[in-house]
C-alpha cells in the first residue's frame, strides 16, 4: 500500500485511459477509456491529498465524479444519435468533414 | 494484510483493463469495467476514503457501465471492427507511463491512510465548498437539457 | 485645415453612399466637385506656403490613441507639391472615367474618394503611425479600382498588386514597433525619431525592412513584375492615379523615412541602390521597347523614369535631390497624361495592342496632338516639364558620381527610342483598320481634361523656378538630416510648429 | 537693345504659336503672307542690329530659367559677333525659304502645320545661336532636334518618312546624350557654364578634362551636324519636303555643330588633341560623303552627301585654328547649298520625281532653274568668281600648314564634289528627256528666292577679309600668314582640278551616255559602306533581340515566375497541410496525447 | 455574496427561460434570455465598484474578470440577435438553444471571475456541456458529427485538466491559483501547468488542439459557430492570463511559442485553400488564436493587450458570422459569387469584416495587432513578430479572396432573409470602427488597470 505503488496504478490507468482512445475506431471505447483515464487522476488526487486535508480532496473528486457522469451523459447522447443514424458506433460516422 | 487486498485488487484492475482494451465482443470488453472501477472502489475504500469507494462503486460501476452496456446491446454484433492502429497505443500508453511515473514518484509525497468522517464531508460542502456544490447542481441541469436537446428526433 | 483637405473625400464617398444608385450625372458630378475642392484648398495651401520655413506646416496635432500614436498631419515643402499633384491629378482621373466606367458607377467615384484620401493622407502624415494608417488604408480602394473594373486579368492583377505591395509594408510595420518601443516616450513623430540613434546591427535590418517596403512600391528593379499587370488590368483613373501618384510614394518613402531614420545604413546600401536604380532606368527603357500593349509600355516606362528620380535621391547632392522630387512631379503628370490619352484610345478603338493600331493622327489630330506634347515631355525635351527634371537629376549625380550619371543618362536616349517607337505604331504610318478612320476625335471634356495638363508641362518647363523655390529649403533641410548633419536634432524636439 | 534681340527670337516663336492654336481660323492667303513676315520681322531685326551695334559682346537678360543651389540659368540673348552673323544668315535663309515653301507646299493640306514648324525651327535656331550658355544652348539644340523630326516626318502616312524622322530624332538624341555629359562635366570643372566663363577659365583647366569635355561637345556636334559616327540620319532625312532639306538639312541645324565648336574654341583649344579630331574627322567625312555622293541617282540624296562633306571641309577648317576660315565657308556654304536644294526642289516640284535617271534636257524647259543650279554648282566646285572658291581655299590654305595629308585629302575632295555636282548637272538638264512627259518652270514664288540666293552665293566669296575683322574681337581669331606665291600655287592646284572633274563629268554623262553601272566599287558605294546596316546590327537588333529574349526569359521568367512560385508555394503548402484535417476522431485525440506527451517532457527536462 | 450576483441573474434567468419555453412557448425564452443576459451585463458594469473576492476565495471579482464578463456578455447578446431569426429558418422549433446559449454564458461568466481550479473546471465543463448541445442543433449529418467529435475530445481535454488539478494539489497544497506555486520549478508544479495549459489550449483551439474547430465549426449551426469562436475563446483566454504566471519557465515559454507559431502557419496556411466560407472562419480564429497566443508569452503583463486584440477578434467575428448566416447554410465560396450585384449593402459589412480581419488599418483589427505585436516584440520576440506579420500577410489573401468573390465575380447570388442580425452587424461595425479609430478610453483603462 505504499505510494510508490499506489502512484503506479494511477500512472497505469492514466496511461491506459488515455491510450484507449486509440485501441479501437469504436467511439463508446474512447469515451470509456477516458473516463478509466479520469478515475486514474483522481486516485493520483486522492493520494496526493493524504497529508493534506483529505476531506477537500474527497469534496473535489466528489465533484469530478459528478462532471465526468454529466460529460458521458452528454457524450453517450450524441453518440446514441449518431449510432441511430448510422447503424454503427465506429469512428467513420463522424468523419465526413475533413480538408 | 491491507498490502495483500491492494495487491490483489491492483491485479484485478490491470487484468480488467487488459480485456477492457483487447477483448474482441463489445459486451465482454464493457463488463470487464464494471470490474475495474469496483476494484478502484475498494483501493478507495483501503486508503481509508471509505465514503468514495462507495460512491465509486455505486456510481460508475452501477450507473455508467450500465448505460454504456444498453447503447453497446443497441448497436451489438454489427460494429466489431478488428484492431486498428496498435503501434499509436503502445507508443502513448509507454511514454505516456513513464513521464506519469517519473512526475509521482519525483514527488516524494510519503502515503498514510487517513480516516474521513462523512460529516465533515458534509459541513465542507455545504460551508466553504457551497459554491462548488451549487455549480455541480447547476451542471447537472445542464447535461440534462443538453442530453434532451441532443436525443430528441428532428421535429 | 490640412485634416479638413485630407479628410473632405471621405465625407463626400460618405454622403456618396446616401445617394440613390440611379443618379449616375449626380453621383459623377459630387464626386468631381469634392475632388476638385480639394484641388482648391491644396492650391490655398500652395500659395500660403512660406517657401524659407523648412519645417512642416499648416501642423495640425491631436491626442488620438495615447501612447505615442496621436494624430499629426503637416505639410512641408516636399509634401506639399505632391499634395498638390494628387489633389490635381484626382479630378482629372475622376472626370475621365465619365464615359470609361459603365456599371457601378457609385461604388466606383466612392473608391477614388476613398483613394485620394488615403494618398493625401501618406504626404501629410508626420507620424510614422499615422504614415503607415494611411499607406496601408489606401490599398483596398486601389484593389476594388483594379479588380472590380479592371479588364480581363483583373483578379490576378490586383491580388498580386495587394499581396506584393503588402509584403513590404508588413515588413515595415515590424520596423515602425521596434521605432515605437525605442523611441524616447514612445513618441513617432518623424522629426523626433530622426534624432534617435540605433545600434548598428537593428539599423541594417530596420533599413532593409523599409528599403524594401519603398523599392517594391518605387518600383526600383527586381521588385517590378507588379507594375505592368497592374497598369494594364486598371481602369484608366486606377492607372492615372496608380502612376501619377502611387508610385510617388515609393520615392516619399525613401526620402522622408528610410534615408534619415538610418542614415549608416543607408550610406552602407548606397552602392546597391544606385546599381539598382540605374539597372532600373535602362531596364525599364528596354522592357518598354518591346511591349506590344501600349498601357505595358507606359508601365516599364515608369520605372525607367523613377529610376532616374531615385538614382537623384539617393546621390544626396542638392541639385540631383531636387531634381529628383521635380521629377516625380513631372513623371505624374507626363505619365498620368499618357495613361488618360490611352484611356480616351481605348474608349475609342477598344484595344491597346499596338499591332492593330496605326495612322490614328489622320481621324484623331488633336489626339495626336496632345500625346505627341506628353510623348515629348516624357522624353525631356527641353522647354517642358520632363527636361528641368532630368537634366537636374544628372546634373547632380554627374558631379557626386560620374559613372553613374552616364550610365543613367542613357536613359535619354533609350526613353526616346521607344516613346517614338510608341507614338510612330499608334499615329503615323497607314490606318490598318478603315473603322478607325471613322473615330470621333476628343471631345470638350477631353480636352479640358489635357489642357491643364500641357499648360502646366510648360509652366514646369519654362518657369521651374516657381515650384523649385517653393521646396528648396525643405529638400535642404532632409538632405541635412540624412547627411546628419546635426548629431542631436533635440532642436527640432518641437520645431515643427509653426 | 534687348527688345530687338527678343524680337529677332519671339517673332517666329509667336508666328508659330499663332499658327498651331488659331491656325484653323485663318485662311490659305493669311498663312502664306503671316508666317513669312513674322520670319521676315526678325530678319529685319537682326540687321538692325547688326548695323546699329558695335561689336562688343554682351549678354541681355530676359527671365529666369532654373536656379538651384549654385546653379543658375536664365533666359537671356548673346549679341557678340559670331552669333551676330549666324543670327542673320539664319533668319535671312529662313526668310527666302519661307517665301519659297509657299510655291512649294501651297497645294499641301497640311500646309498650316508645315509652316507653324518651320516658325518653331526657325525660333528655335536663333535661340541655338543666340544663347549666351551651354544649357540655353541645349534648349535650341533639342528644339530644332525636335522641329527636323516633325518636318521629316511631315508626310507622316508614308512610313518611310515616319522612320525617317524617328532615326533623325534618335540619332540626334545619341549627340545629345554626349552633349549633356559634356555640359555636366563642365560644370563639375567650373561651375559656371556661361560661354565667356568658359572661354575664359579654359586656360587654367586639367588638359585631359579639357579634352574629355571637349570630345564629349563634339560627339553631339557631330550629332547635329552629321559628322563621321552620326551621319546616317540626313541622307535619310530627304524624305521631307525639299524646301525644309533646304533649310534645315543644308543651311541651318546642320552648322549648329560648327558653331558651337567655334563658340568653345578656347576649350578646344586647350586640349590640342580635340582640336585634332575636330580636324581629321571632318576631313575623313567630308571625303567619304564625297565618295558616296559620286554614284547617287536621287538628286537630294546627292546633295545631302554633299552637304556632309562641306560641312567636314567646316570642321577641318575649324580644326586647324582657323576659326574664321570655318565659319565663313558656313556663311558662303548656307547661300549656295541652300540655293541648290530649292533648285532640286523645283526640278523635283516640275517633274515629280527625285530619280535623276528619269531626268534629262530640262534645260529648255527650265531656264531659270539651270541657271541657278549651274551659279550654284559652280560655287560649291570652288571655281574662281564664287563663294565657294574663296571660302574653301580659305580652309585647304589653313590645313596645309597644319599638315600636308589633311590638304591632300581636301583638295581630292574639292575634285570629287565637283566631279559629282556637274555628273548632277549634266544627268538632269543636259541629254534627251528620260521618262518625265511635262515640265514647267517654277513659279516667280519660287524663282524669286533661288535668283536672290544666286546673286548672294557670287557676292557673298569676296567679303572674307571683312568677315574676318568682324570675328577678330573675339580674340581667338588668327590666320597664320602663308607666302603668297605658295598660296598661288595651291589654288591652282585646286582649281585645276576641279576644271578637270568637270571635263570628266562631262565627257562620261553626256558623251558616252552611260556613267559606270558595275563593279564592286560600285555597288559598295551605292550601299554607302553599308554603314547602315552595320549600326543596325551593331546596335538596334542585338538591343531589340536581347530586350526581347530578356523579356520573355528574365522578366516573365526568372522574375515573375519566381514571384508566382512563391505564391503557388503557399498554396500548396495550405493544400498539403490541410491533408493532416483527416476527419478522423482518432488522429485528432493522437495529436492531442502527442501534445500532452511533449508537455510533460517538457515539464521533466524543467529548464529545456 | 454580492460578488455572485450577475451569475446569479444569469443562471435564474436561463431556469426561468427553462420553464417558460416549457409552458408559454419559445418566444418567451428567448425574451428571458436576452432579459437574463441584459440583466446580467448591468450587474457586471455594478459589480466593478465592488471588485474582491467572494465565496470564501472561490469567486474573485478583479478588473480582469469583471472586462471579460462583460466582454462575454456583450458577445453573447450579439450572439442571440444572429439566432433570433436563424432558428425559425432552420425549424428548430424549440427554444432550448436560447436556454443553452444562457447555461454557456453563464459556465463563461464562472471560468472568468474564480481563481480556484476546481470552480474553474466546473465553469468549464458547464459551458462545454451546453457547447456540445448546441453544435448538434441544426439536427443533420454534419451537426451530429460535429457534436460527437467535439464531445468526445472535451472529454479528452477534461481529463487533461483534472490530472493538472491534481499535480497542482499536489504542488501547491491547494487548488488556489497563487504565483509561488508557478514559480517553482519542480517538474509537479511545471506538469501542473503544462498541462492546465494543454487543456485551455484545446478551449482555444490553439495548435496541436485545435483539429476539432474545423469540423465543430462547420458543423453546427452558423450563430452558434459565432458563439463558439467568441465566447469560448474569450474565457478559455482568460483562464490562460490567469495561470500565465507558469510563463516565467523556459520550458513553459517554448512550449507556447511553439504553439502559437504552429497555429499561425497552420491556420493561415491552410485557410488559403478553403472552400467553404465557415471552415475557413475556423481556420482564421485558429490563426488569431495563434496571435493571441502571442500575448501570452509576457504573462500578465501583456493582459491589457491580449484582451484589446479578444475584444476587437471578438467583433469582427460576430459581424463576419452576422452576415455569414444571414445567407442560411449555403456556406461555399461559389454561393457567394455575385453577392455585391444583389445585396450591395450585406456585401459591403462583409467585405469591411474580412478587411478588418485581415490586419487593415483603420480597422480595430489593425490596431489590435499594432498594440500586441509590438508588446511583444518588444520582450524580444521580435522573429515571432516576423512570423506573425508574414503570416497576416497570408491571411490577406482568403480574406480578401471572400470580398474578391463577391465583388468581382459574377454569379447567381443566394437567398438572404432578414432578421435582428442586422442589428448585430451595425454593431459590431461600429465597435470595430470605433475601437480601430478611437479606442483611447477603453485603452486608457485597460492599460491602467489590467496591465
Amino acid at each position: 500500500m505504499s505510494s510508490t505503488a499506489l502512484f503506479l496504478l494511477s500512472a497505469l490507468l492514466i496511461s491506459a485511459g488515455i491510450a484507449g482512445f486509440f485501441v479501437r475506431k469504436d467511439l463508446l471505447t474512447m469515451l470509456l477509456s477516458g473516463e478509466v483515464a479520469l478515475s486514474g487522476a483522481n486516485l493520483a488526487l486522492l493520494v496526493f491529498a493524504t497529508r493534506s486535508s483529505p476531506t477537500e480532496a474527497q469534496a473535489a473528486v466528489i465533484a469530478i465524479l459528478t462532471v465526468a457522469a454529466a460529460e458521458v451523459a452528454v457524450a453517450l447522447a450524441a453518440i446514441a444519435v449518431a449510432i441511430r443514424d448510422k447503424g454503427k458506433a465506429t469512428e467513420d460516422i463522424a468523419s465526413e468533414m475533413k480538408g | 494484510m491491507l498490502d495483500l487486498a491492494f495487491w490483489l485488487l491492483f491485479l484485478l484492475i490491470a487484468a480488467g483493463l487488459g480485456i477492457f482494451l483487447f477483448a474482441s465482443e463489445e459486451d465482454k470488453s464493457v463488463v470487464s469495467l464494471v470490474a475495474v472501477f469496483s476494484a478502484l472502489g475498494g483501493v478507495f475504500a483501503l486508503m481509508g476514503y471509505t465514503f468514495l469507494g462507495g460512491i465509486y462503486v455505486l456510481l460508475y460501476a452501477g450507473a455508467v457501465v450500465v448505460a454504456f452496456l444498453m447503447v453497446a446491446w443497441l448497436v451489438s454484433g454489427r460494429s466489431r471492427e478488428g484492431r486498428s492502429i496498435k503501434w499509436a497505443f503502445f507508443l502513448i500508453f509507454i511514454s505516456l507511463g513513464t513521464e506519469l511515473s517519473l512526475i509521482f514518484l519525483g514527488s516524494r509525497s510519503v502515503f498514510r491512510r487517513v480516516s474521513t468522517s462523512v460529516s465533515a464531508l458534509g459541513e465542507l460542502f455545504l460551508g466553504k465548498y457551497l459554491y462548488v456544490f451549487e455549480l455541480t447542481s447547476l451542471l447537472i441541469l445542464t447535461a440534462v437539457v443538453s442530453s434532451l436537446v441532443l436525443m430528441r428526433r428532428r421535429s | 485645415m490640412t485634416s479638413v483637405m485630407i479628410f473632405l473625400p471621405v465625407a463626400g464617398a460618405i454622403l456618396l453612399l446616401f445617394v440613390p444608385r440611379e443618379k449616375t450625372d449626380f453621383v459623377k458630378y459630387f464626386a468631381l466637385g469634392v475632388s476638385s475642392a480639394v484641388f482648391f484648398f491644396s492650391m490655398w495651401f500652395f500659395l500660403n506656403f512660406n517657401p524659407y520655413y523648412p519645417f512642416p506646416q499648416f501642423v495640425e496635432r491631436a491626442r488620438w490613441i495615447g501612447f505615442g500614436l496621436n494624430y499629426h498631419v503637416g505639410m512641408d515643402g516636399i509634401s506639399l507639391v505632391l499634395v498638390v499633384l494628387t489633389a490635381l491629378l484626382s479630378p482629372l482621373a475622376l472626370a475621365s472615367s465619365f464615359r470609361y466606367i459603365k456599371e457601378r458607377e457609385k461604388e466606383f467615384y466612392i473608391m477614388i474618394l476613398l483613394l485620394e484620401t488615403g494618398m493625401l493622407g501618406v504626404f501629410v502624415a508626420q507620424n510614422l503611425f499615422l504614415f503607415y494608417i494611411f499607406w496601408e488604408a489606401m490599398l483596398i480602394p486601389m484593389y476594388f479600382l483594379i479588380g472590380m473594373w479592371g479588364g480581363e486579368r483583373r483578379l490576378y492583377a490586383t491580388v498580386k498588386f495587394v499581396l506584393y505591395t503588402m509584403v513590404g509594408s508588413l515588413l515595415m510595420l515590424v520596423g515602425i514597433f521596434y521605432l515605437w518601443k525605442h523611441s524616447p516616450h514612445h513618441s513617432l513623430y518623424f522629426y523626433q525619431l530622426y534624432s534617435l540613434s540605433i545600434p548598428w546591427g537593428s539599423q541594417i535590418l530596420l533599413f532593409l525592412a523599409f528599403a524594401l517596403a519603398f523599392a517594391i512600391k518605387v518600383p526600383l528593379f527586381p521588385f517590378h513584375t507588379w507594375l505592368p499587370d497592374a497598369h494594364t488590368e486598371a481602369p484608366t483613373a486606377g492607372s492615372v492615379l496608380l502612376a501619377g501618384v502611387l508610385l510617388k510614394m515609393g520615392g516619399y518613402g525613401f526620402l522622408r523615412l528610410a534615408m534619415p531614420l538610418f542614415p549608416q545604413a543607408f550610406k552602407f546600401f548606397l552602392p546597391y541602390l544606385l546599381a539598382l536604380a540605374v539597372i532600373s532606368i535602362i531596364y525599364g527603357a528596354a522592357m518598354a521597347f518591346v511591349q506590344e500593349d501600349a498601357k505595358r509600355l507606359v508601365a516599364y516606362s515608369s520605372v525607367s523614369h523613377l529610376g532616374v528620380v531615385m538614382l537623384g535621391i539617393f546621390l544626396l547632392s542638392l541639385r540631383s535631390y531636387m531634381g529628383g522630387i521635380y521629377q516625380m512631379l513631372n513623371h505624374g503628370l507626363s505619365t498620368g497624361a499618357l495613361f488618360l490619352l490611352i484611356g480616351m484610345l481605348y474608349e475609342r478603338t477598344h484595344t491597346r495592342d499596338m499591332k492593330k493600331l496605326g495612322g490614328l493622327a489622320r481621324p484623331l489630330p488633336v489626339l495626336a496632338a496632345f500625346l505627341m506634347i506628353t510623348v515629348f515631355s516624357s522624353i525631356g525635351l527641353p522647354g517642358l516639364n520632363g527636361f528641368v527634371g532630368e537634366f537636374l537629376v544628372f546634373l547632380g549625380s554627374f558631379e557626386v558620381n560620374k559613372t553613374a550619371a552616364a550610365l543613367a543618362a542613357l536613359g535619354v536616349i533609350l526613353s526616346a527610342v521607344y516613346l517614338l517607337r510608341m507614338y510612330q505604331r499608334v499615329m503615323q504610318g497607314r490606318v490598318k483598320n478603315e473603322v478607325f478612320l471613322k473615330l470621333p476625335d476628343m471631345n470638350l471634356r477631353e480636352v479640358l481634361i489635357m489642357v491643364p495638363l500641357v499648360i502646366l508641362f510648360l509652366w514646369m518647363g519654362l518657369s521651374p523656378n516657381f515650384f523649385l523655390k517653393k521646396f528648396e529649403k525643405s529638400a535642404r533641410l532632409m538632405m541635412e538630416i540624412t547627411q546628419q548633419k546635426y548629431k542631436t536634432l533635440y532642436l527640432f524636439e518641437n520645431g515643427g510648429e509653426r | 537693345m534687348s527688345f530687338l534681340l527678343a524680337l529677332i527670337v519671339l517673332a517666329p516663336a509667336l508666328g508659330a504659336l499663332v499658327l498651331i492654336l488659331l491656325g484653323r481660323f485663318l485662311g490659305k492667303r493669311a498663312v502664306f503672307w503671316f508666317s513669312p513676315a513674322t520670319v521676315g520681322i526678325s530678319f529685319l531685326a537682326s540687321l538692325i542690329a547688326f548695323t546699329t551695334f558695335k561689336n562688343h559682346p554682351s549678354v541681355f537678360y530676359l527671365f529666369p530659367w532654373i536656379s538651384v543651389g549654385k546653379f543658375h540659368v536664365d533666359f537671356s540673348l548673346l549679341w557678340d559677333p559670331l552669333s551676330s552673323i549666324m543670327a542673320l544668315t539664319v533668319s535671312g535663309v529662313s526668310f527666302l525659304i519661307h517665301i519659297y515653301s509657299v510655291g512649294y507646299m501651297g497645294e499641301d493640306p497640311g500646309f498650316r502645320r508645315y509652316f507653324a514648324y518651320l516658325n518653331l525651327f526657325t525660333f528655335s535656331m536663333l535661340l541655338l545661336v543666340l544663347a549666351p550658355n551651354l544649357p540655353m544652348m541645349f534648349v535650341g539644340w533639342e528644339g530644332v532636334g525636335l522641329c527636323s523630326y516633325l518636318l521629316i516626318g511631315f508626310w507622316f502616312d508614308r512610313d518611310t518618312a515616319a522612320d525617317a524622322g524617328k532615326k533623325a530624332f534618335i540619332v540626334n538624341r545619341v549627340g545629345d546624350f554626349g552633349f549633356l555629359l559634356g555640359i555636366f562635366l563642365l560644370f563639375t570643372l567650373l561651375g559656371n557654364l556661361d560661354f565667356q566663363y568658359i572661354n575664359s577659365r579654359a586656360a587654367s583647366l586639367p588638359t585631359t578634362a579639357a579634352t574629355a569635355a571637349a570630345l564629349l561637345l563634339f560627339l553631339g556636334a557631330t550629332g547635329k551636324s552629321a559628322q563621321i559616327p552620326l551621319y546616317i540620319w540626313l541622307p535619310d532625312a530627304m524624305e521631307g519636303p525639299t524646301p525644309v532639306s533646304a533649310l534645315i538639312h543644308a543651311a541651318t541645324m546642320v552648322t549648329a555643330g560648327v558653331y558651337m565648336v567655334s563658340r568653345l574654341f578656347p576649350l578646344f583649344a586647350r586640349s590640342g588633341l580635340a582640336l585634332e579630331v575636330v580636324a581629321w574627322v571632318g576631313i575623313i567625312t567630308a571625303a567619304l560623303a564625297a565618295t558616296i555622293a559620286l554614284v547617287q541617282n536621287d538628286i537630294k540624296k546627292v546633295l545631302a552627301y554633299s552637304t556632309i562633306s562641306q560641312i567636314g571641309y567646316m570642321f577641318t577648317g575649324v580644326g586647324v585654328g582657323a576659326v574664321s576660315a570655318g565659319m565663313f565657308h558656313l556663311f558662303t556654304h548656307a547661300f549656295f547649298k541652300s540655293l541648290l536644294f530649292l533648285a532640286a526642289g523645283s526640278v523635283i516640284h516640275a517633274v515629280g520625281t527625285q530619280d535623276m535617271r528619269e531626268m534629262g534636257g530640262l534645260r529648255r524647259k527650265m531656264p531659270i532653274t539651270f541657271w541657278v543650279f549651274t551659279i550654284g554648282a559652280l560655287a560649291i566646285s570652288g571655281i574662281p568668281g564664287f563663294a565657294g572658291f574663296f571660302s574653301k581655299d580659305q580652309i585647304l590654305a589653313q590645313a596645309y600648314l597644319h599638315s600636308k595629308t589633311l590638304w591632300t585629302v581636301g583638295v581630292i575632295t574639292a575634285g570629287l564634289t565637283a566631279f559629282y555636282m556637274f555628273r548632277l548637272i549634266f544627268m538632269t538638264f543636259y541629254g534627251e528627256p528620260r521618262g518625265w512627259k511635262h515640265a514647267h518652270e517654277s513659279p516667280p514664288v519660287m524663282a524669286i528666292p533661288m535668283e536672290i540666293l544666286a546673286l548672294l552665293s557670287v557676292i557673298s566669296g569676296w567679303f572674307f577679309s571683312s568677315f574676318h575683322q568682324w570675328l577678330k574681337p573675339l580674340g581667338y581669331i588668327h590666320l597664320e600668314e602663308l607666302a603668297h606665291e605658295r598660296e598661288l600655287i595651291l589654288m591652282g592646284v585646286s582649281v585645276g582640278l576641279a576644271l578637270a572633274a568637270i571635263v570628266l563629268a562631262w565627257w562620261i554623262y553626256l558623251k558616252r551616255k552611260r556613267g559606270l553601272r558595275t563593279g564592286f566599287l560600285y555597288t559598295l558605294l551605292t550601299n554607302k559602306y553599308y554603314v547602315d546596316e552595320i549600326y543596325e546590327a551593331l546596335f538596334v537588333v542585338p538591343y531589340r533581340e536581347g530586350a526581347r529574349a530578356v523579356s520573355r526569359y528574365f522578366d516573365a521568367g526568372v522574375i515573375d515566375r519566381a514571384v508566382l512560385g512563391s505564391g503557388k508555394l503557399t498554396l500548396e503548402g495550405g493544400r498539403l497541410l490541410s491533408f493532416l484535417q483527416t476527419g478522423l476522431l482518432k488522429d485528432y485525440a493522437l495529436w492531442m496525447a502527442a501534445g500532452i506527451v511533449i508537455a510533460l517532457f517538457v515539464a521533466l527536462r524543467g529548464l529545456l | 455574496m454580492i460578488g455572485v450576483l450577475p451569475l446569479a441573474i444569469l443562471v435564474s434567468f436561463s431556469l426561468s427561460a427553462l420553464l417558460l419555453d416549457l409552458w408559454a412557448g419559445r418566444r418567451w425564452a428567448k425574451f428571458a434570455s436576452y432579459a437574463g443576459m441584459a440583466a446580467a451585463l448591468a450587474a457586471e458594469f455594478f459589480m466593478w465598484g465592488r471588485r474582491g473576492t467572494y465565496m470564501g476565495g472561490l469567486l474573485v471579482q478583479d478588473s480582469m474578470g469583471i472586462v471579460a464578463g462583460v466582454l462575454i456578455l456583450i458577445f453573447a447578446l450579439l450572439t442571440l440577435l444572429i439566432t433570433d431569426g436563424y432558428d425559425l429558418k432552420l425549424n428548430i422549433r424549440e427554444g432550448e438553444i436560447y436556454i443553452l446559449l444562457a447555461l454557456s454564458t453563464a459556465g463563461a461568466l464562472v471560468m472568468v471571475t474564480t481563481r480556484h481550479l476546481l470552480v474553474a473546471f466546473l465553469g468549464m465543463e458547464i459551458l462545454s456541456v451546453a457547447n456540445y448541445a448546441l453544435a448538434g442543433m441544426r439536427k443533420d449529418e454534419l451537426s451530429r458529427e460535429a457534436s460527437v467529435k467535439y464531445a468526445i475530445l472535451g472529454v479528452m481535454a477534461s481529463v487533461f485538466f483534472v490530472m493538472g488539478m491534481a499535480f497542482y494539489y499536489a504542488a501547491g497544497g491547494s487548488f488556489f491559483l497563487d504565483p509561488r506555486v508557478a514559480a517553482n520549478p519542480s517538474p509537479l508544479a511545471l506538469g501542473a501547468g503544462l498541462l492546465l495549459l494543454s487543456s485551455l489550449m484545446f478551449k482555444v483551439s490553439l495548435f496541436p488542439f485545435h483539429f476539432w474547430t474545423p469540423d465543430v465549426y462547420q458543423g453546427s449551426p452558423t450563430p452558434v459557430t459565432a458563439f463558439f469562436s467568441v465566447v469560448t475563446k474569450t474565457a478559455g483566454f482568460l483562464m490562460l492570463l490567469r495561470i500565465s504566471d507558469f510563463v516565467i519557465h523556459p520550458g513553459v515559454k517554448w512550449f507556447i511559442l511553439g504553439s502559437s507559431v504552429l497555429s499561425m502557419l497552420y491556420g493561415n496556411l491552410v485557410a488559403l485553400k478553403q472552400e467553404n466560407i465557415k471552415r475557413l472562419m475556423a481556420y482564421s480564429s485558429i490563426s488569431h488564436a495563434g496571435y493571441m497566443a502571442m500575448g501570452l508569452l509576457l504573462g500578465k503583463a501583456g493582459a491589457w493587450a491580449l484582451l484589446f486584440y479578444l475584444a476587437a477578434y471578438g467583433f469582427m467575428n460576430l459581424g463576419a458570422f452576422a452576415v455569414i448566416s444571414s445567407f442560411l447554410e449555403k456556406n461555399s465560396l461559389k454561393d457567394f459569387q455575385g453577392l455585391s450585384r444583389k445585396y450591395p449593402y450585406l456585401s459591403a459589412f462583409l467585405a469591411f469584416f474580412m478587411v478588418s480581419l485581415a490586419g487593415f488599418p483603420p480597422t480595430a483589427g489593425f490596431l489590435a495587432k499594432f498594440l500586441l505585436f509590438a508588446e511583444v516584440g518588444d520582450a524580444g520576440f521580435w522573429p515571432l513578430v516576423v512570423v506573425a506579420v508574414l503570416t497576416t500577410l497570408v491571411s490577406v489573401y482568403y480574406y480578401l479572396r471572400v470580398v474578391l468573390v463577391s465583388y468581382m465575380k459574377e454569379g447567381p447570388g443566394i437567398g438572404y432573409y432578414y432578421s435582428t442580425g442586422i442589428l448585430a452587424m451595425f454593431t459590431s461595425t461600429f465597435l470595430v470602427l470605433e475601437l480601430g479609430i478611437f479606442p483611447s478610453t477603453l485603452l486608457v483603462f485597460l492599460k491602467y488597470f489590467v496591465g
